[in-house]
């Protein structure tokens, strides 16, 4: 009795490992464990920031050879990681976090029309550029909001703004902008020209109380050509260190800015509003 | 009239008791694989495939072997090992030949191994005392069933996916409800074929 | 005898072209000054001649062609270039435009105006007037003229269109420039026609302006043209229904008019053409109807390229006080401003001004699935599940659902219940999936 | 940033726009949710009258109880949802009404409430409310309470005006089936003053399905006004007359005629009024067509060989699965599409 099950059971075991043996043979595929191993090592956001469709795909774009360190939410550590498994050193960079370059809330820019339609800055800006006066100005109906895979972004004022601290620096708000207003900044940067636009001084003026007008005051506040004009517009240079709360307090729209993060200690404490007023009363 | 019983076994099998929405039988897949039409319309063809033959083979092998041997109470270990046979034959075929369906299914297709309604299929035609001709049949007539089932619930999905749902719902949970009303139409065919 | 037949799909909007049918064109006083935009055609802006400071005569060209499909732009009168710098567009954005300063003597540049033997003109020679005298589609799209009557030798055109349709509610403009200048159009349409060696010559007319029809039917006697009263069914004006109501061609998805054979021409351009070819002068003014019950006094204008917007709503008795929105084009189709700034075009057929308890507000309620988009659909699409995936961001099947074949004609929005913006989430999609086409090539 | 540069020019208070801005096109048809949920309203008073007068305060109580409980629930769920509350727009009241018409007459007043909740509370709001739900909400709680409380959603009573011995207790459909079952025979003779009771309405059954001529009068209204198309009843009864016509050529006795399968039961206001409901029906031609066929045929096989004497309710829900699949496979041709439909162009 016992004999017959076991038999029967050994039987057709034997009888379907033959068979799959066979077809194992028939529908061989290849496939290198490494990329596995990749796939187990990144962070899986899936968020495309390495230009790939997921993180399963980039592990194996990996595997085959691309750079192993596009891992944008993983930073240095995921990318040392894969580089390890793949048996290749990496250099580490710097974190990169989006910012928005524009510091127009609907206090400070006016609108020029009522827009009625679609709530989203795509659309909004097929429908005459966005109703927002200033033509290079966000938008604020939310379109980076709504990209974002770790909600590090919110509207304010109808004003987009990053929150350094959650931003992984996946790039997918800097696509999805139609202003193209958002760009990746080192997240220890902290004074940024919160313009983008191009126009010069007088319009600037009459469509937002904070925009560039062009008057270059920041540039002779420091020293290293650490901001420089693009056309109309002040631009911060991100490869020189900037240390100093001059450009700021010298910009006479505000456009430029002092970003609080938790960086804000390598830079010297805001003089007093006080001071500063009589100071420049005095000059 | 053996014609007759033929298609009543049939629309039996995928109306009146079908497999998912009135026998509660292969849950699993049916909520794992029916995101996407194109997806649920492959799970079809390999549930398919993996039924009907799970259904005359472990006939055969039932009848063969474990009764005249009169060791019937290995029927569940025996039919377990020849469904994952089959259901392996199935993934390597799929890999080779179909790379993106491969991936689309993931896990759901080994899980066809520990879908109850393989088994479920496989008991019930040894419990019904089906024959040979009658066993492929039901098997078939459950995996159309299957099919049918899957493929009304990824239609609906992929149309609940772009409504308001609340957010608490979304996913799984609406889905649940959903198959739940799916089911709820399905009573209609109570009655249809006296068993 | 031509028998139009029924395009599938289309919506039967009010018309309201009572404010201005009656009213015979008018011509507007020189105003004190011009913008002239050097983008007024579909394609490549026109790249500047001239600087500021200098004097430049009517008809002088401001800008020349800055590629094949685009086409120069020239003064509208004679006097100085006050500033070259970016000014309001119809468009919407700002764009850059010539100001002149009007000398009030409206000289003419030399080679303007005398008649010349127009009918000996080889098809080179007509082509060449047409884009020198910046001819583009005045119907509204401002496709260069040119590029149309430049088909590709294994492309044989066979059928000439003239499009009087006008089936945009409103406008009148076309419709008086057939009453008024029927001769004109003809013999434009027959020059166009000669080089695309057509042999079909058709004019087609909505059937609710029977006097145009009746004028232009004399006008065109015995030979050539032949008129056919059309339905009255918007969009009735559009190429492609347009082609397959007078002619059961289907232009293929994403082909052109002249994969079937066809070129449609708007009446304004054929008027323009015979101008071009015939006297020399270039396209500087054009037929355009003020209307709607936002302005006090309708009228049917000729008004000249670069005429300012402010300057025509004074002239036409200024705005109502509860003027909502200002529509440079039709209703159905055409662009809501925001700038009264904005200067007159080439492509501009009607300016309408909308109160405000006509305007229906875009509201977005869910749709309920009623079909009425897919009723109205010109295309055959599926307007509501296009929209769907556009909003849910899924452009790859917002694709194949068609998105790219939509001609944005307006007829889903108009007749949805939930008052869903369908127009602007296609065209979203439509602008998404043409950006990912771009990466990809 | 510089305060003192914020003194000096403090930001102007944003002149206001005027002109409004928004994409093409600028008209409007005039069409909204509103009108076409009120002339359903409309469309559905003669029935709902004429039941008012065949079953008397019964009647009056179960709508009432019916209608406003849905519009409570549409309320209370949208409020929950912090969504704009929309009863004004008469969904919520079609719904109710739609229910309220497929309850037998003299149902409690607590299985009508709970009917109205799982109407719009389960089979509409968990969906995101108007527009996103998959099943018919009035049909997806007529056939849970069906399920639930067969004793109570199966005690037809009679019209007030029919000869009091003449009442069986079931409806012409129910009737028919419990003689099938005891003789294989319909036991039906076809007498035209009968087919003149099923037309106007003087027979057993739930409150709205009874009066065909009611039905009718408001259907013809819906399209006239094109809320509803002629595709999917035309399809639907059609298909049901078809069929059950089959059936009986070939078993004159053990099968009902198609004419009485056509006036009675809730075939004419399954047809007009819920499988023409706009959010769970195609928004093709040729989906509406397929769809109103399947119904039909459905509707058919339950009546004919179900257990359930009367399968318009489960018919539609399951026609209603297959709508995503039917539009998906249903498009129109694009005009001048190639041969290939929809080509993927590079």
């Amino acid at each position: 009795m016992i004999v017959n099950a076991i038999l029967t059971l050994a039987a057709l075991g034997l009888l379907a490992g033959l068979g799959l043996g066979f077809a194992a043979r028939v529908f061989a595929v290849k496939i290198d464990p490494r990329v596995e191993e990749i796939d187990a090592a990144l962070p899986q956001f899936n968020c495309g920031a390495c230009g790939y469709a997921g993180c399963a795909d980039y592990a194996k774009a990996v595997v085959e050879g691309k750079d192993p360190s596009l891992c944008a939410p993983g930073g240095p550590n995921v990318a040392a990681r894969v580089a390890a498994i793949m048996g290749e050193e990496v250099s580490t960079q710097e974190k990169k976090v989006a910012f928005v370059f524009c510091g127009g809330s609907d206090s400070a820019a006016r609108k020029k029309y009522h827009y009625n339609g679609v709530s989203d800055c795509i659309s909004s800006d097929l429908v005459s550029g966005g109703d927002k006066s200033c033509s290079y100005g966000c938008l604020g109906l939310g379109t980076c909001v709504h990209v974002c895979p770790v909600d590090a972004i919110i509207i304010e004022d109808g004003l987009a703004r990053v929150v350094a601290e959650i931003c992984i620096g996946c790039r997918k708000c800097v696509e999805a902008c139609p202003k193209n207003i958002i760009h990746m900044v080192p997240a220890s940067r902290l004074v940024h020209v919160v313009c983008s636009s191009q126009d010069k001084g007088p319009v600037v003026r009459k469509a937002c109380s904070v925009g560039c007008i062009g008057c270059r005051r920041c540039i002779k506040a420091v020293d290293d050509e650490q901001i420089t004009m693009d056309g109309n517009l002040a631009v911060v240079d991100y490869s020189k260190p900037l240390l100093s709360r001059e450009p700021a307090e010298s910009c006479p729209t505000g456009a430029i800015q002092v970003i609080e993060t938790e960086f804000t200690e390598q830079l010297p404490p805001p003089a007093e509003p006080a001071e500063q007023a009589a100071e420049e009363a005095q000059a | 009239m053996i014609f007759q019983e033929f298609i009543l076994i049939f629309v039996s099998a995928v109306l009146v008791n079908n497999f998912v929405l009135r026998r509660f039988l292969g849950i699993c897949p049916f909520l794992g694989v029916s995101r996407r039409v194109s997806t649920a319309l492959g799970m079809s063809f390999a549930v398919m495939f993996v039924m009907t033959m799970a259904s005359v083979v472990t006939w055969i092998v039932q009848t063969v072997a474990l009764m005249p041997l009169g060791i019937g109470y290995l029927q569940t270990i025996a039919f377990i090992l020849i469904i994952a046979a089959l259901v392996q034959l199935v993934e390597l075929a799929l890999q080779k030949l179909s790379p993106p369906l491969y991936k689309a299914l993931g896990i759901y297709l080994p899980l066809i191994t520990t879908n109850c309604a393989v088994l479920g299929v496989a008991v019930l035609n040894i419990q019904k005392e089906y024959d040979l001709a009658r066993t492929t049949i039901f098997g078939f007539g459950a995996s159309v069933g299957f099919a049918v089932a899957i493929l009304l619930f990824a239609g609906l999905r992929e149309r609940i996916e772009l409504a308001n749902t609340p957010r608490a719902l979304k996913g799984t949970a609406i889905a649940l409800v959903t198959a739940g009303l799916l089911s709820l139409a399905f009573m209609g065919f109570t009655g249809l074929v006296k068993q | 005898m031509t028998k139009p037949v029924h395009f599938q799909g289309g919506v039967h909007p009010a018309y309201n072209k009572q404010y201005t049918v009656d009213l015979s064109i008018e011509k507007m006083p020189l105003p004190k000054r011009f913008v002239i935009p050097l983008s007024q055609n579909l394609g490549a802006p026109a790249k500047c001649l001239v600087e500021k400071g200098q004097e430049v005569l009517k008809g002088q060209p401001l800008g020349e062609p800055g590629g094949f499909v685009s086409t120069p732009v020239h003064a509208p009168t004679s006097g100085k270039i006050k500033k070259i710098d970016l000014y309001p567009h119809p468009l919407g954005r700002g764009m850059e435009a010539i100001e002149i300063e009007p000398d009030s003597e409206d000289r003419w540049v030399e080679g303007c105006g005398p008649l010349r033997d127009f009918e000996a003109m080889d098809p080179d020679a007509i082509r060449k007037a047409i884009w020198d005298g910046g001819l583009v589609g005045m119907g509204g799209a401002t496709f260069p003229t040119h590029v149309k009557l430049s088909p590709p030798a294994e492309k044989p055109i066979d059928t000439f269109i003239l499009n009087g349709a006008e089936c945009e509610p409103f406008l009148t403009s076309d419709h008086h420039l057939m009453l008024e200048a029927a001769d004109k159009i003809i013999a434009g349409g027959k020059l166009m026609a000669k080089v695309l060696g057509a042999q079909n010559l058709l004019i087609g007319i909505e059937k609710n302006k029977p006097n145009a029809i009746e004028i232009m039917r004399e006008a065109a006697g015995g030979g050539g043209f032949e008129v056919v009263a059309l339905n009255v069914e918007y969009p009735q004006g559009a190429e492609k229904q347009l082609i397959y109501a007078l002619t059961k061609r289907k232009v293929p998805t994403g082909g052109l008019p002249m994969d079937v054979g066809c070129v449609v021409q708007n009446v304004g351009t054929a008027a323009a053409a015979y101008d071009a070819c015939a006297h020399g002068i270039p396209l500087t003014e054009r037929v355009v109807t003020i209307t709607g019950s936002g302005i006090n006094k309708p009228k049917n204008l000729l008004l000249r390229t670069g005429t300012l917007l402010s300057d025509v709503i004074e002239f036409c008795g200024g705005l109502n006080a509860d003027i909502a929105k200002v529509i440079v084009g039709g209703p159905m189709m055409g662009i809501s401003q925001y700038s009264l700034d904005i200067p007159i075009i080439k492509g501009t057929s009607g300016i309408v001004f909308l109160k405000a308890d006509e305007v229906t507000l875009f509201t977005s309620q869910p749709c309920i699935r009623c079909g009425s988009c897919v009723k109205g659909c010109p295309m055959g699409l599926l307007p509501t599940v296009i929209n769907a995936y556009s909003v849910n961001e899924m452009f790859d099947v917002a694709e194949e659902y068609g998105a790219m074949d939509c001609i944005e004609c307006g007829c889903c929005a108009f007749s949805c219940p939930s008052h869903i913006p369908l127009v602007q989430n296609v065209r979203r999609a439509k602008a998404e999936i043409q950006a990912r086409r771009k990466k990809a090539s | 940033m510089s305060t003192e540069a914020k003194e000096q020019k403090p930001a102007a208070p944003p002149p206001d726009p005027t002109l409004l801005v928004s994409s093409s096109p600028h008209l409007h048809g005039g069409e909204s949710i509103t009108k076409i949920m009120w002339s359903v309203v409309l469309a559905l008073a003669p029935a709902t009258v004429l039941g008012m007068v065949f079953f008397g305060i019964d009647a009056v109580i179960v709508i009432a109880v019916t209608t406003i409980s849905a519009v409570a629930f549409e309320a209370f769920s949208q409020w929950l949802r912090k969504m704009p509350i929309t009863i004004a727009d008469g969904s919520a009241v079609v719904t109710g009404l739609l229910l309220a018409l497929n309850m037998p007459p003299g149902s409690p007043w607590w299985l009508c409430v709970i009917g109205s909740f799982i109407a719009i509370a389960i089979a509409k709001h968990l969906y995101g409310g108007l527009g996103y739900n998959p099943f018919n909400p009035a049909l997806v709680a007529r056939v849970a309470l069906l399920v639930s409380f067969p004793t109570q959603m199966t005690s037809w009573a009679p019209t007030l005006y029919m000869p009091p011995d003449s009442w069986t207790g079931a409806t012409p459909l129910g009737a028919i089936k419990e003689h099938i079952l005891k003789d294989g025979t319909t036991g039906m003779e076809f007498t035209w003053d009968y087919l003149w009771q099923l037309l106007a309405g003087n027979v057993g059954g739930s409150l709205g399905e009874t009066s065909v001529i009611a039905l009718l009068i408001g259907a013809a209204f819906l399209l006239w006004k094109g809320y509803i198309w002629w595709q999917v009843p035309v399809s639907f009864i059609a298909s049901v007359f078809a069929v059950t016509g089959i059936a009986f050529i070939f078993n004159p006795t053990g099968v009902a005629s198609p004419v009485f399968h056509v006036v009675s039961g809730g075939l004419i206001i399954g047809a007009f009024y819920m499988a023409t409901d706009m959010v769970t029906s195609p928004v093709t031609k040729r989906g509406m067509i397929i769809f109103g066929v399947g119904c039909g045929v459905i509707t058919s096989v339950i009546r004919l060989w179900g257990g359930y004497p009367e399968g318009v309710s489960f018919a539609i829900l399951i026609m209603n699965a297959t709508v995503p699949l039917l539009d998906r496979y249903s498009r129109p041709e694009v005009f001048g599409a190639r041969r290939k439909l929809y080509e993927v162009r590079g």
